[in-house]
């Protein structure tokens, strides 16, 4: 991985088991009720992709949201300083810096951010309130098929990374050069 | 100014009508064959009124039956093969305008006739032509040209009519004109 | 291009901004030198109050947090062994029910004809007298059988005690008879006894988990997803038999896109391989069964070739499948499904199910069926009535369906059209909305033509709330304390449905409701409590279960015992005739019934057209969560799922070809038409079904979300094939044609 | 054939989604036309400086010509207003101003904007005539007014070509600018080139240069600025070519981006509107002109900046439009 | 149509590009022809200037004559393209729009595509009209509650000349060509006639007269007539020209009993099965999902009008010798059963025979598979599996794989 997670000390990330999911949207609705997501924005969500023609068919579920990328391009586009990492390399959004201009949303290559009526851009923030506290994130308490894992990278005794080390796994889009931190297990 | 007068005479210079009707036929045919689709006018300009028309009153036009088939397929009014060739009809006629030093801000017009007048004539007219196309299926370029050429039967119908309309009204309008 | 926002354009040319921007900007932070913020929410509640939830019916332990007195989130409660502290999303949408600004909300009368849906709201007594004084009218005109109780969820003990003491044993769950019937017959007549809910199967632990009739995964029971989910973790593979590749078919390792109505061949066929190549349980078939030569003779000749022309899978998937099935026993469980009423074959083919279970002697084993107990708690004790029905149920005539082990919910229906056995002229229906539960809401309507009274319980005005005489609006699951829930499970509990906040509006609990009613008819005696509460509280006691840690916790866990001979429990008994598992049933034979199940052959479709198959989605729960904002951001409209070949092919649609969104009709083989609904043009469909996921296409308007979204599948079924051993109502046995929807003019 | 089932999104930003509407297509079309109104007077300006200060016909200018610049700040103007429109928490604006992040093109741009303003005025103000600048102070009626235009209009000749160069240089960062700001978003396939700057930049000269032919311009000025302008057009096509060739051999993302104009939804469009109604006519027109020494015709300039306009409308849509 | 037009019908986008060079064609030449000059267009009905009919007749001719020729070359099918290129024929709204655009026509001065011509070459008066012609339109869908029958009445579909006067195509566009030659003198004397009326009465020679000397000069014009004359002999070579036979289409195929049969099982969706013997004989017995459709009544399944993505499979008694012409039309494939009915009675209805000894794998599963299929079919008993080895059996294990990053 990259010399900046080595630098870092916390690195959070997230892992989802693409194996276990069904695509029930328990992680989608958990979070919008836990951070008072409003009505139509969505900061976690779930595609189901089918590949293949009949009876010959190839299912791939994914439970998506921000990939909290190591280099993200919301944050080097944004006019103002509003997006900015934070603690464990997590990207969140100043809402007080925001103009909502939007160019991380066109900059960002996985559809991650929206505009909440108040006129700021929201996204997932991992939970960091949760997390904070000791807590998993809404979305990973909730998975009825404990597909979603969250821990610390930096940490190599964490779940976390020993799940990352023992899986196979991949990364969205790793062309984009963004090194995402949601890594999603086959 | 004699150089005006030489530059005046040029402009009046047309290609001989046979010429430029095998010319125009040879267009057409090539429209029949390569496009597989005759050329038209009107449609366009249909096309365009209805989306003037449903910028203005989006729930109007979603509600009358007639204006509604225009967006069939998903498609923009203006997202269709008429408007485009209409489009094309524009340019090529701007460049032959321009290289044959016709293009000029002008309003032809008989001797006996005012300018709001001429004007008004030809709005009125035109409307008098929007719903004359759109009653028969197009106008001179789409139904007599096209169709004419294909010998469909409602098409020689049509040209045969445009022709008694025009005669039949010539009289009326003659101080227009001369 | 959107248009530009006339309120923002018309804020910014007033030249407001420049002295907002100003204030905002200049005033709180100029260089932007503080260090930035996230956004962080406050749902945390002040206080958490543990129940259970009723939005379907698995009833997973929750957690609710109030702050200010308004429900802000539900989570999982980690205590609750169907939940363990993980939800579905509509756990977590309970509160879309609870803030349904849809909800009923004062006790209504009807004003003009039935099912106009216009009704003038009334006082709680108006409206109680008014019930009591219809049932009383019409039990001294017919008697009180000829009232009737349909209900569904949890709430509805109260209004069986009220109806059990009224003299009705007209008690009906279209649960049943619509629903899990069929499987509970197959199993009784198999090994004497049903499998109930929740489902004692051991997912987790199983190698080999066979799905047959089910697409878990989006029929999400929280506590079988989770428990797949973990199986697909332990390595676990999953044979899938659907038309449709289902989530689960995704995850399988073999999915057998079966031609639909066709089970019982393919089931036959597995145990052909099974037998005939001897990977059977022999142990087991020797000391725990008994018809095992006249099952291996029946299907003796029923090889993957013979079955591969009815069932439309090639021999060699049945073959390898079956196989495999077979080599990861006894743990390797063929799930019973749920839903279990389609062809009207139902169930033989459940008794197909549980013969296969059999011959690979995962009953009572790990990995298979368990047989789980349940805590002992004594029901609540409440004088007996004097009044004793006098006629027996009315659901079904004599003779017919003699292994029905419930009340059908169809059969009431039945006899209120035609007043045989006797008119029923009454119907209290709770919690459950029979125009979209039971089959052909042509003839549910027919019924309600019949009646002299009609009231409806309910929480939103669904369909049959439109056609009710008297409304009477009950509080929601987080509004109420119910009785106590003491399921049988493989780790035995008891656990608390329990008041979260005060009923809004003016709705009131079922208990209330029912106590009010039976005090207007001279039942006080048998409603011997102030407040449900003491119920709970009476039950708890005489269990010795601590109530607090009850209130507290919301689950009280029992001892675990062992649930399969893996844990010791002992040789398992059979409740049969023969006292062991039947795989050939004498008791069939003797009822004139095919004592081992044979393949039946389903209706082809007609030409053009498709068999209407329906199903669920995890987001929903019938129709009664598709009014709820929150899960209808999720999930807001059904769609009908077509064979992509097929779609091309479809007269009507040569140009443009039919495509994903675009919005078709149905119409049935009797002429009868659906709302629009969204086609879905996908591989994922055999080509002669179509797909729904039911609950949709709601007309009623008082649902304001849900109206109108989508297609109804029960409108569509207005053919059912009963099943002639217990009266379950086939209703995958109807047919449609796709047309397009036409275009407003 | 793949089918994705995306249960729910964020409207706006799932990719595929319009995240920007008209008006960021308007600012950037204004802004590449303030650019390239203030890269052709600048450039206009040196011509007619370098050619001696003789009064013969060919070097005098028309006040057209000379104050033309003005039109760049009140398009920038416009444009800014547009990108306002835009913001969805305009009371933020002022958030662009309190700080410079180095990463962002659009932080950069901001800037930018915000020098041009003196800039422009400065060297439109050099460019006046004591006539011109007696009448705007009598017009504005502020006595003190006459005093600093003086002032200023001599310390800004004194320094006539730092100034040139510092509006062709302000120019070209700005039309650079108006590609570079979509150039830089990586995620959408057909923006991310780096050839969409100096496409915009060219475009926008083009642009500034058939405003300017709208006006009344003496003989000479206007054959500079047609000569230009068929250099400038020329070059356009050819950095389309380019682009499309970038895109065609490049990841496939880039590829099915390039589809969208080469036989995918926006093919049409493009090709009639922004090649052959935006460039190739224009061009056919200017050169006839040349060739048959017409006179010049009003359309080729109207057709341009229908042309520019609809390059960066249909640039902007088609990058957010789902690929393929 | 001509394989460039399937292939513009195919890629949408660059057929609108097409449109919009045709049109640049089609603009420039009208604007050359002087369609974009009111005067000139008014002239027509004053007789004084025959510059409309000329152009619009030789236009109309050569158009004419080329599709002849290109259908005689096999390029193209006359009436498929016909009748895609031309509306239906609806009589009366045809005669009256006609009569009315006519009247239009001479107010304005223009018709609706040469309003576009003058307004592009800077007439305002062009523009004006355009502006009507828009206007137009939308009263027309305004008033389409009032309109709207008459819209739709005296439809009579697709009716072309030589349908109405039952000749063949080329003839009547040789006799629709020698017509205007015809007219074409006819408009030259007329012309000379009135313009030497008009000297003679002193009008004075406003230089339009002598721009239509320009145009008489009689060089072109008897090019044009030759070419006239040249194009129609052509198409008339044409019309001798013998009907080339069509190779049969590959589309076109027969299916052995098995291949169906198991089609029929795997996926019956991608089929249409239809039994051609008698409604009796069909209905006793027949291929699963076959329709029965005696031959009489094969026209009414409209199945030149289907999408044609289903395969048509033909059932006869025996091999169909001939396949009924309303089949040929059918877009998609079209395979004839192999042995007809009485081969899939042999195949699916009849036990087959006993498997000799010593057979191989392959004769082996296709007995088996026979056999099974009589049974279902016939819901008979199946025989009994012929005895195979069983071989051991043992699940395949999933190899583990290694990690990643």
């Amino acid at each position: 991985m990259s010399a900046i997670l080595r630098k870092r000390k916390k690195r959070y990330a997230m892992a989802m088991d693409m194996r276990k999911c069904v695509g029930c949207n328990a992680c989608v609705l958990a979070c919008k009720a836990e951070n008072d997501v409003p009505e139509g924005g969505f900061r976690c969500w779930v595609e189901i992709e089918i590949r293949g023609a009949f009876p010959d068919l190839k299912q791939r579920i994914v439970s998506s949201r921000c990939m909290h990328c190591a280099d993200a391009p919301c944050v080097s586009n944004c006019p103002t300083g509003a997006s900015f990492y934070s603690e464990g390399g997590a990207v969140q959004v100043d809402p007080d810096k925001c103009t909502g201009c939007k160019a991380c949303i066109a900059a960002c290559p996985y559809g991650a951010r929206f505009v909440r009526p108040e006129g700021y851009v929201d996204k997932c923030t991992f939970c960091m309130h949760r997390v904070a506290k000791g807590k998993d994130p809404a979305c990973v308490e909730v998975c009825p098929t404990e597909s979603l894992v969250f821990g610390d990278l930096g940490d190599p005794e964490s779940s976390l990374a020993k799940l990352l080390a023992r899986r196979q796994h991949e990364t969205l889009k790793p062309e984009q050069g963004t090194e995402p931190h949601l890594f999603f297990l086959s | 100014m004699p150089e005006q007068a030489e530059t005046t005479a040029r402009a009046e210079r047309f290609w001989n009508p046979y010429v430029a009707g095998v010319a125009l036929g040879l267009v057409l045919l090539a429209s029949l064959l390569v496009a597989a689709h005759g050329l038209g006018a009107s449609g366009a300009a249909n096309r365009v009124g209805v989306t003037a028309l449903s910028a203005l009153a989006p729930a109007h036009v979603a509600s009358n039956p007639h204006m509604a088939t225009l967006s069939a397929g998903g498609h923009h009014p203006l997202d269709n093969w008429l408007v485009f060739e209409v489009l094309g009809v524009l340019l090529g006629a701007l460049v032959a305008a321009y290289s044959a030093g016709r293009l000029k801000k002008k309003i032809v017009r008989g001797p006996n006739i005012s300018v709001p007048w001429r004007l008004a004539a030809a709005l009125g007219g035109g409307i008098v032509m929007g719903i004359a196309a759109r009653l028969a299926r197009g106008c001179t370029s789409g139904q007599a040209l096209s169709g004419g050429a294909m010998l469909s039967a409602g098409s020689w119908v049509f040209m045969l009519a445009v022709f008694a309309g025009g005669y039949a009204m010539a009289y009326f309008v003659r101080r227009q004109w001369r | 291009m959107s248009s530009i926002d006339r309120r923002q354009f018309i804020k910014i040319t007033a030249g407001s901004f420049g002295a907002a921007a100003l204030a905002s900007g200049l005033v709180s932070d100029w260089w932007g030198a503080t260090a930035s913020a996230g956004i962080t929410p406050d749902t945390d509640g002040d206080n958490v109050v543990p129940t259970f939830c009723e939005l379907c019916f698995w009833k997973c332990g929750v957690l609710a947090h109030v702050k200010n007195g308004r429900v802000t989130k539900i989570v999982g409660n980690p205590k609750h062994p169907l939940s363990r502290g993980r939800l579905c999303p509509r756990g977590t949408g309970g509160t879309g029910l609870l803030y349904d600004p849809d909800r009923l909300q004062k006790p209504l009368v009807r004003v003009s004809k039935r099912g106009e849906q216009r009704f003038e709201p009334v006082s709680w007594d108006a409206a109680l007298n008014r019930v009591a004084e219809g049932m009383e009218r019409i039990r001294k005109a017919h008697g009180p059988e000829a009232l009737a109780l349909f209900y569904h969820g949890f709430g509805g003990s109260w209004f069986k005690r009220l109806f059990k003491s009224f003299g009705s044993p007209n008690i009906a769950a279209p649960s049943y008879a619509q629903c899990r019937g069929p499987r509970e017959v197959g199993f009784e007549l198999t090994y004497g006894q049903g499998v109930g809910s929740p489902e004692p199967v051991d997912i987790e632990n199983t190698r080999c988990l066979t799905l047959i009739g089910s697409h878990l995964g989006e029929n999400t029971h929280n506590t079988q997803v989770q428990d797949m989910a973990r199986a697909i973790e332990r390595g676990a593979d999953l044979v899938v038999v659907d038309p449709r590749f289902s989530i689960a078919a995704g995850k399988a390792k073999y999915w057998l896109p079966i031609k639909p109505g066709t089970d019982i061949a393919l089931l036959l066929a597995w145990m052909n391989v099974i037998i005939s190549e001897q990977r059977y349980d022999a142990d087991f078939v020797a000391k725990h069964t008994v018809g095992f030569d006249k099952l291996k003779a029946h299907v003796a000749d029923k090889t993957p070739e013979w079955a591969y022309p009815l069932t439309g899978i090639a021999p060699q998937l049945i073959r390898e499948s079956g196989r495999f099935i077979a080599s990861q026993r006894p743990a390797s469980l063929v799930h019973p499904g749920r839903r279990a009423t389609w062809y009207g074959d139902d169930a033989q083919r459940s008794r197909a199910v549980a013969i296969l279970s059999a011959l690979l002697g995962s009953w009572g084993r790990r990995g298979g069926y368990l047989l789980p107990t349940s805590m002992e708690v004594p029901g609540d004790k409440y004088p007996k009535s004097a009044r004793k029905p006098h006629r027996p149920r009315a659901d079904r005539l004599p003779g017919k369906h003699p292994l029905a082990g419930a009340a059908l919910a169809s059969g009431l229906c039945d006899a209120t059209v035609t007043a045989k056995p006797y008119p029923i002229k009454g119907w209290m229906v709770y919690g459950t909305n029979l125009m979209q539960a039971l089959p052909d809401p042509r003839h549910t309507r027919a019924a309600i033509e019949k009646l002299d009274l009609l009231v409806a319980i309910d929480v939103l005005p669904a369909e049959i709330v439109g056609w009710a005489d008297v409304v009477l609006p009950e509080a929601t699951y987080l509004e109420r304390t119910d009785d106590l829930h003491v399921p049988a499970y493989k780790e035995p509990y008891v656990a608390l449905r329990q008041q979260v906040v005060p009923p809004m509006y003016e709705s009131k609990p079922g208990w209330w409701i029912a106590k009010q009613l039976g005090e207007r008819l001279g039942l006080g005696a048998q409603f011997n409590y102030q407040s449900s509460e003491d119920v709970v509280r009476r039950r708890a006691a005489a269990a010795k279960i601590d109530f607090a840690a009850l209130a507290r916790d919301g689950v009280v866990l029992g001892k675990r015992v062992p649930a399969c001979r893996d844990d010791g429990l002992p040789a398992p008994s059979f409740d049969t005739p023969s006292k062991k598992v039947e795989l050939y049933s004498d008791q069939l034979a003797k009822l004139g019934f095919h004592p081992m199940p044979e393949p039946s052959s389903p209706e082809e479709p007609p030409q053009g057209m498709f068999r209407l198959l329906t199903g669920r989605a995890p987001m929903h729960t019938f129709g009664r969560t598709t009014n709820n904002r929150q899960l209808g951001e999720l999930m807001s409209e059904n769609e009908v799922w077509i064979n992509r070949a097929a779609a091309r092919a479809l007269p009507g649609f040569e140009d443009p070809p039919l495509r994903t969104g675009d919005k078709v009709v149905l119409v049935n083989q009797d002429g009868i038409k659906s709302t629009p609904i969204k086609a879905r043009v996908t591989e994922r469909i055999r080509g002669d079904c179509v797909y729904m996921v039911h609950g949709f296409g709601h007309s009623a308007r008082g649902l304001r979300f849900a109206r109108g979204r989508g297609a109804c599948d029960s409108d569509l079924v207005t053919r059912v094939k009963v099943d002639p051993l217990m009266g379950g109502t086939g209703m995958n046995v109807n047919f449609v044609r796709i047309a397009k929807a036409e275009v407003r003019s | 054939m793949n089918e994705i089932v995306r249960v729910h999104h964020n409207p706006l930003s799932a990719l595929g989604q319009p995240v920007w509407h008209w008006e960021i297509p308007v600012y950037l079309f204004l802004g590449g036309l303030a650019a390239g109104v203030m890269i052709v007077s600048a450039l206009l300006a040196r011509r007619f400086a370098d050619g001696g200060a003789d009064a013969s016909e060919t070097s005098q200018r028309s006040p057209w010509g000379r104050l033309m610049i003005l039109a760049a700040p009140a398009a920038l103007w416009l444009g800014m207003f547009a990108l306002l429109l835009d913001l969805d928490l305009k009371r933020h604006v002022l958030r662009f101003y309190t700080t410079f992040q180095l990463s962002s093109p659009m932080s950069w741009g901001a800037w930018i904007l915000l020098a041009i303003y003196p800039a422009t005025l400065l060297f439109g103000l050099s460019q006046t005539t004591e006539s011109e600048r007696d009448w705007l102070a009598a017009k504005l009626r502020i006595g003190a007014l006459r005093r600093i235009l003086e002032g200023l209009h001599s310390w800004a000749q004194q320094r006539q070509r730092t100034l040139t160069w510092a509006n062709i240089a302000l120019g070209v960062a700005l039309g650079a600018y108006t590609g570079v700001l979509l150039g830089a978003l990586g995620a959408r396939a057909l923006w991310s080139s780096s050839l969409l700057g100096p496409l915009f930049l060219v475009s926008g000269f083009s642009t500034g240069a058939a405003l300017t032919m709208l006006l009344p311009l003496t003989h000479r000025e206007h054959a500079l600025l047609r000569n230009w302008d068929m250099i400038a057009i020329g070059v356009e096509l050819a950095l389309l070519a380019l682009l499309f060739v970038g895109l065609v051999s490049g990841a496939q993302a880039g590829q099915r981006a390039a589809a969208l104009f080469l036989g995918g939804r926006f093919t049409a469009i493009f090709w009639a509107l922004v090649v052959v109604a935006g460039l190739v006519v224009p061009l056919a027109l200017e050169s006839i002109e040349v060739l048959r020494r017409r006179r010049a015709a009003l359309v080729a300039p109207v057709l341009l900046l229908v042309g520019g306009l609809a390059l960066r409308w249909i640039l902007v849509v088609a990058g957010q439009s789902p690929l393929g | 149509m001509s394989a460039i037009a399937t292939f513009l019908a195919e890629h949408r986008e660059l057929g609108l590009l097409v449109a919009l060079l045709l049109g640049f064609g089609f603009g420039f030449v009208l604007e050359r022809a002087g369609f974009g000059r009111a005067d000139k267009l008014a002239a027509q009905f004053y007789g004084s200037d025959m510059r409309v009919f000329k152009v619009m007749f030789s236009a109309i001719v050569t158009a004419m004559l080329g599709v002849m020729i290109a259908h005689g070359a096999g390029v193209i099918d006359l009436r498929p393209l016909a009748e895609q290129t031309a509306s239906f024929t609806w009589l009366w709204p045809m005669a009256l729009g006609g009569f009315l655009l006519g009247v239009g026509f001479i107010i304005s001065g223009y018709c609706p595509g040469t309003s576009v011509v003058a307004a592009a070459s800077g007439s305002i008066d062009g523009m004006f009209t355009i502006g009507g012609v828009v206007i137009g339109s939308v009263l027309f869908a305004e008033a389409w509650p009032l309109v709207g029958d008459f819209y739709k009445s005296s439809e009579l579909g697709h009716l072309f000349l030589y349908d109405v006067f039952s000749i063949p195509a080329p003839v009547l566009a040789l006799l629709v060509a020698l017509m205007a030659v015809g007219m074409f003198i006819g408009a030259e004397k007329l012309e000379h006639v009135l313009a030497r009326r008009r000297r003679e009465g002193g009008v004075v020679d406003d230089g339009q007269s002598r721009a239509l000397e320009v145009d008489w000069a009689p060089r072109p014009r008897r090019l044009i007539f030759g070419g006239i004359g040249g194009f129609a002999v052509l198409g008339l070579v044409a019309l001798a020209a013998p009907e080339r036979p069509k190779a049969a289409p590959a589309r076109l195929g027969s299916i052995t009993q098995a291949e169906l049969a198991r089609r029929v099982l795997d996926r019956p969706w991608t089929l249409r099965v239809l039994d051609l013997r008698d409604a009796a004989a069909c209905a006793k017995r027949r291929v699963p999902g076959a329709e029965c459709v005696p031959e009489t009544k094969l026209g009414a399944l409209g199945l030149a009008y289907a999408a044609g993505k289903r395969d048509l499979v033909l059932v006869g008694a025996g091999d169909l010798a001939v396949l009924p012409p309303a089949v040929t039309r059918y877009p998609g494939k079209v395979l004839r059963l192999r042995g007809g009915f009485a081969g899939w009675k042999a195949y699916a209805l009849t036990k087959p025979a006993a498997l000799a000894a010593g057979a191989d794998a392959a004769a082996r599963a296709e007995w088996t598979f026979r056999s099974a299929l009589v049974a279902a079919m016939t819901g008979r008993k199946a025989a009994p599996p012929p005895p195979a080895s069983i071989k051991g059996y043992a699940p395949k294990r999933k190899k583990k794989k290694g990690g990643g990053c």
